[in-house]
């Protein structure tokens, strides 16, 4: 049995190299488009779920099932986010020990510019994220950086992301070919099966949103970040997008990458590149 | 140190409705820590509300409490402007109080 | 997520008291009550440390009650997060003095008890724990008679395994 | 298709039984084919929790004298990090199949 279903296999691909090479759309290398990329997944998600209004894919497992968005509503009156919140604003008016603020680090001092982060930086060749540019701010000023995954850094990137809400989500990718290699790279590890249970990012977030893994509602891809950071009732705390990927990484049983290594801020570039138009709604609060 | 206690208050004619979000973490001593210890019970007991010198609401609260609290009612008796007393104590004696306008 | 430690053994895993409770055979916890205790609303000490349900509102109220659909609880019917289990109840009833919630299979049944002064509107929205699938029960005492109302809120752990 | 052919066939091999009981040489060798092919899994960025528990649960037999138990624990730990390898080789480009297009 095994050498025939080789041979199948082989005589299968061998057919489809043949038909890639002469359909239209076939370029020298697989060209990345990040425009048709973004239309095609905003698209699928569009179709799949036709009565959730777009904006409302933002709002993650609650633009899935009715019983969940009235639970999510009634905490939203007042949220469990609203300590951090609050830490958040005061840590961000109280200067460092130079006097300098976070203020002076971001433009708009750092009010309203959330949506559009990450960013490409062309002079260091990679994309920077919100929390990498925070713990840089700090380095820059003396100040110790913080933990990627834990309450000081959410507190900060919960403010940061208040002052944005509404406010469509507007990545850019400049004409730069280790832009469109870093937004390539960010799609690629969505894709990608990891760990034994041998799931990608897809295999949830794609292939079955509003289903349930165990008493969890599973959350579209589309719009996924729009919330971050959140605050989770599993964690009954805050989590950053670092805490976020390293908790899904477990939870297929690989093993996590460093926060903020080059595959987390690009696919954190790619996800949320997909993702333009949509508006901020962070600080969240999720099951 | 802001008060762990945040409160909305708003009265729309004569009935008062009250929202309050409380900073607690409400061990119930029956959770083990990654290095195997028990976390000692830790858990608001008592929770007031006295509005005009007269209690409006008072909480008994066992282990079963959420962490950071939240509880809504509402009273009768009330005007905006008035004067909203809240204070809690906790299994191991800790307390805190805060007072909020009526809007 | 299953009780085992994770990949990262150092990392603080906070296990969460609703989603996998390590039952300790600590009988009754002694609960270290303050000593003071206003007057009237005296610290319903014994009846926190019941486990079972009838036995918390015997000593709370020292009488049972019986269902009434004057009582509207409200409660999720799949619970997002054992955790925090948003409820409330209100009720038409009149000269109500105390309103409670019991969460039968928590290891403490009594959750929360509220004094209901008059003046108060007799309605009350809480977020409670609850261990697991378990039936919820609310209690009115309306003119020194027990009124109840019972849900039942299914919880189980999320996540796909870790 | 092919993927779970390679799994199967590697799992097979592992769980075959020793004949006498194990010594230390001999969880010795197997720990350290474990561990290399471990290494090769992080190399790639690809590990899983479980090679790292099963390879530390066979050092910990192993420390009990165990060495029964460390051998069969530090084979299965190689068999989890070839079929992380084998995943994260076959998945630079079976990940294309699933790319909303």
């Amino acid at each position: 049995m095994k050498a025939r279903s080789a041979l199948l296999l082989g005589s299968l691909s061998a057919a489809l190299v043949a038909f890639a090479l002469t359909s239209p759309r076939v370029i020298a290398a697989d060209k990345v488009d990040p425009v048709a990329d973004a239309k095609a997944f905003q698209n699928f998600f569009f179709q799949k779920f036709p009565n959730v209004t777009h904006e409302d894919f933002v709002n993650g497992p609650y633009s899935m099932n009715e019983d969940m968005k009235r639970q999510w509503q009634e905490k939203e009156e007042f949220p469990p986010y609203e300590f951090a919140l609050d830490a958040g604003k005061e840590m961000f008016s109280t200067p460092f020990k130079n006097g300098k603020t976070y203020a002076d680090c971001f433009p708009n001092g750092g009010i309203g510019i959330r949506q559009n982060y990450p960013y490409f930086d062309t002079k260091e060749g990679k994309v920077v994220t919100l929390e990498l540019a925070l713990n840089r701010c700090r380095e820059a000023n003396g100040e110790a950086p913080y933990s990627y995954v834990k309450d000081e850094m959410a507190s900060l990137t919960a403010y940061m992301a208040f002052t944005s809400r509404g406010k469509p989500m507007d990545i850019k990718i400049p004409d730069d070919p280790r832009a469109l290699a870093a937004f390539e790279n960010g799609k690629r590890y969505f894709y990608t099966r990891r760990g034994q249970m041998n799931f990608s990012c897809a295999s949830c977030h794609v292939q079955s949103p509003g289903e349930r893994i165990r008493a969890e509602t599973l959350a579209p891809a589309l719009g996924i970040l729009n919330a971050m950071p959140i605050y989770r009732s599993e964690w009954s705390g805050m989590g950053t997008t670092s805490r976020r990927f390293v908790t899904c990484n477990s939870q297929t049983r690989a093993v996590p990458l460093e926060p903020q290594s080059d595959e987390y801020r690009d696919v954190e570039y790619f996800l949320s590149y997909v993702a333009n138009g949509l508006p901020i709604s962070g600080p969240g609060a999720r099951p | 140190m802001a008060s762990s206690i945040r409160v909305r208050a708003t009265a729309n004619g004569d009935i008062t409705e009250v929202q309050a979000l409380i900073q607690h973490p409400m061990d119930t001593g029956l959770v083990k820590d990654s290095k195997g210890e028990v976390i000692p019970a830790h858990f608001i007991q008592q929770l007031k509300f006295e509005c005009n010198g007269k209690d409006v609401f008072v909480a008994d609260w066992g282990t079963a409490v959420s962490k950071d609290p939240y509880v809504k009612f509402s009273f009768k008796g009330a005007k905006k402007g008035d004067e909203l007393k809240i204070s809690w104590t906790d299994n191991k004696g800790a307390s805190d109080a805060t007072t909020a306008k009526i809007a | 997520m299953t009780t085992t430690t994770g990949a990262h053994p150092t990392r603080r895993l906070i296990l969460q008291g609703a989603a996998s409770v390590a039952l300790l055979g600590l009988g009754n916890l002694a609960f270290a009550a303050p000593a003071r205790a206003a007057a009237n609303d005296k610290y319903p000490e014994e009846a926190f440390r019941q486990k079972g349900e009838a036995d918390a509102i015997k000593a709370l109220y020292g009488k049972t009650a019986e269902p009434s659909d004057k009582v509207k609880l409200d409660a999720p019917e799949i619970a997002e997060n054992g955790g925090v289990v948003p409820i409330s109840v209100t009720t038409t009833l009149d000269k109500v003095s105390s309103i409670s919630f019991f969460v039968a299979e928590n290891p403490f049944a009594l959750a929360a008890s509220y004094k209901i002064p008059d003046g108060t509107i007799p309605a009350v929205a809480n977020r409670l724990k609850m261990a697991k699938t378990t039936k919820l029960t609310a209690i009115v005492e309306a003119d020194g008679k027990l009124y109840s109302a019972t849900k039942e809120v299914k919880v189980t752990v999320g996540g796909c395994g870790g | 298709m092919k993927r779970s052919l390679a799994l199967a066939m590697l799992l097979a091999v592992s769980l075959a039984p020793s004949a006498r009981a194990a010594n230390e040489a001999d969880y010795k060798a197997a720990y350290a084919a474990a561990e290399a092919a471990s290494k090769e899994a992080a190399g790639m960025r690809n590990q899983w929790t479980v090679t790292v528990s099963t390879l530390a649960a066979a050092k910990k037999a192993a420390d009990g004298g165990d060495f029964d138990r460390a051998v069969a624990a530090s084979k299965e730990a190689e068999a989890l990090a070839r079929a992380s390898i084998v995943q994260a080789t076959s998945e630079k480009e079976a990940w294309k199949a699933m790319e909303i297009r």
